[in-house]
C-alpha cells in the first residue's frame, strides 16, 4: 500500500492470504485456531522461563512458516507490539533489581545500569507478546472471511455480534475511502511527513472518514430496515466442529500447559 | 397494463422537507398499478430518489399519505410497506450487509422470520432469477458494481414484492453491464412485478418504461408513455432534460416527424424502411440492418 | 487510544481474570443498557460503521514522534455516545487483537481503558458545551481529558496487576509506570488537539453530528439519531 | 496533434500489483503528447483508473518507469509529476476536503507555498474559468455531483498542470450537467493542457477525443482515432463494449459504411446530406435538421 502504514497489518492483505492462498493451516479447522490462540494466551501468561516461553516462541514461528506466511511482513508488523514493549519493560530493564549487565551509568538520580534480571524480564515479555501476535496472524491470514464471520456471530452477545458484523464488512470501505482521501491530498502537493504544520489536513482527512462513516450509517440505516431489519443478522453458513484429532491437539495443549502451570510453577504433586 | 386495476401503490405528499429545511419534493401524487414498468426521469437533484423512498415507507411525507395494496401505511404498519415494495437502493454498497452473498440475499426472509432452510432455498432461487447463482459464496466486498446491483435486487426479489423500486440501476455500470442489469429488469417485469425506477438515462427509461414520469424540483411535472413524454419539449425544457439520442438524431435529421422514434431500435426500423424503400443513400454491403 | 497497548502475558493469571471479568462486568452493563431501551436500527449502523472508521483510521501513520497510530476514542466518544463508544471500543479491541495489536487475554483491560476514554470525553464535551465553550476547545479538552483518564487508567491496572515475571517493589513499578503514563499523556494532547480539528470540520459541515443543530439536540446518552 | 513533439508523459510499467494480490494492469506503454484528448475506454475493472494513476506518480509500477517532461520520476521528485500532471479524481468527495470552496481550490497552492493573497486570486481565476465562481463561500459537502467536479478540476487547473487527467469526469451526472463538464474540458484543451480521461461513455469519448486506448484486463488492447477505434469490432469484443449508439444505427440501418459516423453529429450531417438528396422517407415539416 502505497499511502498508509506498513507498520500495521492491512485488512485486505490479511483477507487475501486467507482467501487466495492455501497452505496446511488453511485447511485447520477455525475453532481449533481459535482453542489454540486460547491455549497459547494462557501458556505465555502462566509459563516462568525465558527458555520455555523462548521455545514456544521459536515454535509458533516455524507454524507461520509453516503456513506459507511472509516473514518480511511479519517484521514490519512487529513494529507496534514491540513499541509497546520497550515501553513497559524498557525501563523495567534498569529498575528490576540483581546484577547490572556491565558497568553502570550514573546519572544525576544515581546509578542506572540494566540488570541481568531486567534483561531476561525484556526477553520474557517480548516473547510472550510475540508468540500470540504472531500467531493471531497466522489464524486470521489462513481463515476465510466467512468463517470470521460466522465465529464473530457465534462468540459476542447481541447486539455486539451485529456490530461486530457490520465493522466486519465496512472496514474495507472504509480503508478505500481513507486511502482515496489521502491520494487525493498527495495529488494536489499535500505533505503528510510532518504532522504540525499540516494538522488541519489530517483532521480533515480523518473528519470526512467519519463523516463517510456516519453518512454511510445512515444510508445503511434505510437499506436494512427497507429488508425489515429488527437487530438480527443471523449467519446460516457454518464453521463445523473440529475433527477429532484437532480437537486432541486443543486438549492436549490446555493439558499441557495447565499440567506445567500445576506442577512446576504451583508446586502441586502428583 | 391497465388503469382500470386498482393501484398497488399510491402516494399523495403535499410535501416532504428534510431535517436541513431543504423542501425534498412537493404536491406530488403518484401510483404505480399492476404489471407496469415506470421510469422518473429528471435532473440531479429532481427529487426522485425522495419520492422512490416515500413508496415503501423508507420515507414519510409530512402531509399525505401512503397506500400499499388498499392499506394506508401508518407507523404501526410499515412493515406492510416493506414487504410489499422492495426497494433496491443506489449505493450497492450500504445494500449488502451481510458477510456473504447467500446470508445477504436471506436477510430479509429471516427477519422476516423464515426458517433457515426455507430462506436457504429461497434465497438461491432469487439468486437463479438474476442469473447470479454462481455468486452465492462470494464476499459482496469483492463484487463488481454490476454484480453488487444483482444481489441487491435478488436480496429484494426473494421478499416475493409486488413492486420493486429501483434508485438509478445502472448508476457507475458500464454499457456491458448496464444490458446486464436492463435485462434482469425486464426479466422482473415479466413475473408480474411492477417496477418503478429513477434514472436520468432518458435512452434507458424509453427502453423499458410503459409509463415515463418527469421530475422537477421535486414535483412530477408531466407523465405519459415515452414517446408523449420525450416528444414534448416544454416538458422536458422545464425538467432540464435533453431528449434521448434517437429522438434528436431524428429531429435534427428532419426524419419521423410521424413515427416519432423514441428507441435506437425504434430509429433503425425508420431508417431500414427507408432504406427497404431504396430511399438512403448507401446500400449496406455486408448485408446488415435488412434482417 | 493513541496509547501504548497493554502487550500479551504483560500481567499474572489471576490479573488477566480480575481485568476481564471487570472488562465483561462493563459490557454486559452496557449491553444490558442498549437491549432495555431496545435497539434502535440507527444505533447499530451507526456503531459497526464508526468501528470499521476508527479501525480504518488506525492504519494511517501520524508522524510524531516516529509514528504513532490512532483510533480517535475520544471522537468516536463525542460522536457517538459513552454506550456506543464502548461497544464500539470493545470490537475494535477484537479486531485488533486479531491482527496482533494489542492483546487476546487483555481484551478486558485494553477496552475498560478505550471505554473509559470515550465515555470521559463524551461526558466532559457535553458539559463544556454546556457551558457555552466554543466547538474547537471544548472537543479538544474532551479528547485530551478522556484520554489522559485513559491514561491513568492504564496506569493504575499495571501497578495493580505487576509485571508479570518482575521483582521489582511496587513502589519502584509506579516510578516506571509514571514515566509510560507521562508518555502517553503527550500523547493524548496530540490526538486531542486533533481531535478538536476533526469536531470543528465536522461542525462547519454537520453541526447536528455534534450537537449544534437547532433540532433534536437533546442529551441521548446512545448518541447521535443517524 | 503531431508525434513529432516530445510526449509530455511516457508510462512503462512492466505490472502494478495491489496489497491484495490483483493485478490492476500489466505491459502498459502510454503516452500523452501536448495538445491532445486521449480517452480510456473499456468495461468497470479493466484498469483505467490504475493506468491514469500511475501518470502523476499517485501509484508507483513495480517495474517500470514513469518520464514526465523529460524527468523520469522516482521517490524523490515525485513532486515534479504531480505539479506537472493534475489528477481529477472519480469520487468528487474524497477529492475536496476544505471548508469552503475557496479554500479547498487553493489548497494545491498553498502546499506548494504561494502566498494568501496571490493564492486566492488565482483560486478566483480558476474557478472563474470553469464558471464556478458563484460557489466561491459554499461549503463543498453540500454541492451537487457536477459542482463538485467542477470544483475538483478549478482546484487541478490552480496549479497549471501541463496535462489533467479525470477519472470517469461525468460519473453520477446527468446529461445537462455531463454537458456541462464536457464542455469546461473542451475549453480546458483549447488552453493548451492535455486531457487524458476515463469513461465507459463511448458516445462522450468520440465526442471529445482526439484519440482513445481501448483498455481490457489491465491492459491497453488497441488505441486510434474514436473511428478507427469504434469500427474496429474485434477490439471492442476484446473489451467487452459497444460501439457508440451512433454507430450502432448507421450500421444496422446500413448506413454510411463508407462515412462511419461516430458521433451523433456525423450521423445527423449523414442523414441531412441524404435528406438534402431527397432521398430521405418524411422532410422536415418544422425546417430542423436543414440548417
Amino acid at each position: 500500500m502505497t499511502t498508509l502504514s506498513n507498520h500495521v497489518p492491512d485488512p485486505r492483505l490479511i483477507t487475501a492470504f486467507a482467501e487466495r492462498r492455501d497452505g496446511p493451516l488453511h485447511r485447520v479447522n477455525p475453532w481449533t485456531k481459535v482453542g489454540v490462540v486460547g491455549a497459547l494466551v494462557l501458556a505465555v501468561t502462566v509459563f516462568d522461563r525465558l527458555a520455555l516461553l523462548a521455545g514456544l516462541y521459536g515454535a509458533v514461528l516455524v507454524v507461520y512458516g509453516l503456513a506459507g506466511l511472509p516473514y518480511r511482513r511479519l517484521a514490519g508488523w512487529y513494529t507496534l507490539p514491540m513499541l509497546f514493549i520497550v515501553s513497559v519493560a524498557g525501563p523495567l530493564a534498569f529498575l528490576e533489581p540483581g546484577t547490572p549487565v556491565g558497568g553502570a551509568l550514573s546519572t544525576p538520580l544515581g546509578e542506572l545500569s540494566v540488570t541481568w534480571a531486567g534483561l531476561v524480564l525484556f526477553g520474557e515479555l517480548s516473547c510472550r507478546s510475540l508468540t500470540v501476535v504472531t500467531f493471531a496472524l497466522t489464524a486470521s491470514m489462513t481463515t476465510k472471511y466467512t468463517d470470521v464471520a460466522y465465529m464473530l456471530g457465534r462468540l459476542l452477545p447481541r447486539p455486539i455480534d451485529q456490530i461486530a458484523l457490520l465493522t466486519y464488512r465496512f472496514t474495507f470501505v472504509m480503508l478505500e475511502t481513507l486511502e482515496d482521501l489521502v491520494k487525493a491530498a498527495l495529488s494536489r502537493g499535500a505533505n503528510f511527513s510532518e504532522f504540525w504544520s499540516n494538522k488541519r489536513l489530517y483532521a480533515r482527512i480523518l473528519g470526512m472518514t467519519m463523516l463517510s462513516a456516519i453518512e454511510q450509517s445512515e444510508r445503511l440505516v434505510k437499506s436494512m430496515e427497507a429488508r425489515g431489519y429488527n437487530g438480527d443478522i443471523t449467519l446460516y453458513g457454518d464453521v463445523s466442529r473440529p475433527p477429532i484429532h484437532e480437537l486432541f491437539i486443543v486438549v492436549g495443549s490446555y493439558v499441557a500447559v495447565v499440567g506445567y502451570a500445576a506442577v512446576a510453577i504451583y508446586g502441586v504433586r502428583l | 397494463m391497465s388503469r382500470d386495476d386498482s393501484p398497488l401503490v399510491e402516494l399523495q405528499c403535499e410535501a416532504h422537507t428534510y431535517p436541513d429545511g431543504t423542501v425534498g419534493m412537493h404536491d406530488v401524487d403518484f401510483s404505480v398499478y399492476p404489471d407496469e414498468v415506470v421510469a422518473l426521469v429528471g435532473g440531479n437533484g429532481a427529487g426522485k430518489s425522495t419520492l422512490l423512498e416515500h413508496l415503501n415507507a423508507t420515507l414519510v411525507p409530512d402531509d399525505g399519505e401512503l397506500v400499499v395494496d388498499g392499506t394506508s401505511i401508518t407507523e404501526d404498519n410499515k412493515a406492510h410497506a416493506r414487504r410489499e415494495v422492495g426497494f433496491v437502493f443506489q449505493d450497492a454498497d450500504t445494500q449488502l450487509v451481510a458477510p456473504t452473498v447467500l446470508d445477504d440475499v436471506m436477510f430479509g426472509l429471516q427477519n422476516y422470520g423464515v426458517p433457515g432452510d426455507e430462506a436457504r432455498a429461497r434465497a438461491r432461487e432469487a439468486l437463479a432469477t438474476v442469473d447470479a447463482s454462481h455468486l452465492e459464496d462470494r464476499i459482496p466486498h469483492y463484487l463488481s458494481g454490476g454484480e453488487k446491483r444483482l444481489v441487491g435486487l435478488a436480496g429484494v426479489l426473494v421478499l416475493e414484492p409486488s413492486v420493486v423500486v429501483l434508485d438509478e440501476p445502472l448508476a457507475g455500470l458500464d454499457p456491458e453491464r448496464s444490458m446486464l442489469v436492463a435485462e434482469r429488469i425486464e426479466q422482473v417485469h415479466e413475473e408480474d412485478i411492477s417496477v418503478v425506477l429513477s434514472t436520468h438515462d432518458l435512452e434507458f427509461a424509453a427502453e423499458v418504461a410503459d409509463r415515463v414520469c418527469v421530475m422537477a424540483d421535486g414535483n412530477v411535472v408531466g407523465s405519459g408513455t415515452p414517446r408523449e413524454a420525450f416528444y414534448d419539449d416544454a416538458l422536458l425544457t422545464e425538467a432540464n432534460l435533453r431528449p434521448p439520442s434517437s429522438v434528436r438524431v431524428a429531429r435534427d435529421a428532419g426524419l419521423g416527424s410521424t413515427e416519432q422514434p423514441v428507441t435506437e431500435a425504434d430509429l433503425v426500423a425508420l431508417l431500414t424502411e427507408a432504406d427497404n424503400l431504396g430511399l438512403t443513400q448507401t446500400p449496406s454491403p455486408d448485408g446488415r440492418g435488412h434482417d | 487510544m493513541a496509547h501504548i497497548h497493554l502487550g500479551e502475558g504483560s500481567f499474572p493469571l489471576w490479573a488477566l481474570v480480575v481485568w476481564t471479568l471487570i472488562g465483561t462486568g462493563l459490557i454486559s452493563a452496557i449491553v444490558y443498557r442498549v437491549r432495555k431501551g431496545g435497539i434502535e436500527t440507527h444505533q447499530i449502523a451507526l456503531a459497526g460503521i464508526g468501528a470499521a472508521a476508527s479501525f480504518a483510521v488506525f492504519q494511517l501513520n501520524i508522524p510524531v514522534w516516529g509514528g504513532i497510530h490512532m483510533n480517535l476514542t475520544g471522537l468516536v466518544g463525542i460522536l457517538t455516545g459513552p454506550l456506543l463508544g464502548s461497544l464500539i471500543a470493545l470490537v475494535v479491541n477484537v479486531f485488533s487483537a486479531a491482527l496482533g495489536h494489542g492483546a487476546v487475554g487483555l481484551i478486558g483491560a485494553n477496552t475498560l481503558v478505550n471505554a473509559s476514554e470515550a465515555i470521559v470525553a463524551y461526558y466532559m464535551f457535553k458539559t463544556l458545551m454546556r457551558m457555552d465553550w466554543d466547538v474547537f476547545p471544548a472537543s479538544a479538552s474532551a479528547a485530551t481529558v478522556g484520554l489522559s483518564a485513559g491514561a491513568f487508567l492504564m496506569g493504575a491496572i499495571i501497578v495493580v496487576s505487576g509485571v508479570n515475571g518482575s521483582a521489582l517493589p511496587r513502589g519502584d513499578l509506579t516510578i516506571a509506570v509514571a514515566g509510560l503514563v507521562g508518555l502517553n499523556l503527550g500523547v493524548a494532547v496530540i490526538e486531542g488537539l486533533l481531535t478538536g480539528f476533526i469536531v470543528q470540520f465536522l461542525a462547519s459541515v454537520r453541526p447536528d453530528l455534534v450537537g449544534l443543530a437547532d433540532r433534536d439536540t437533546q442529551e441521548e446518552p446512545t448518541g447521535v439519531t443517524a
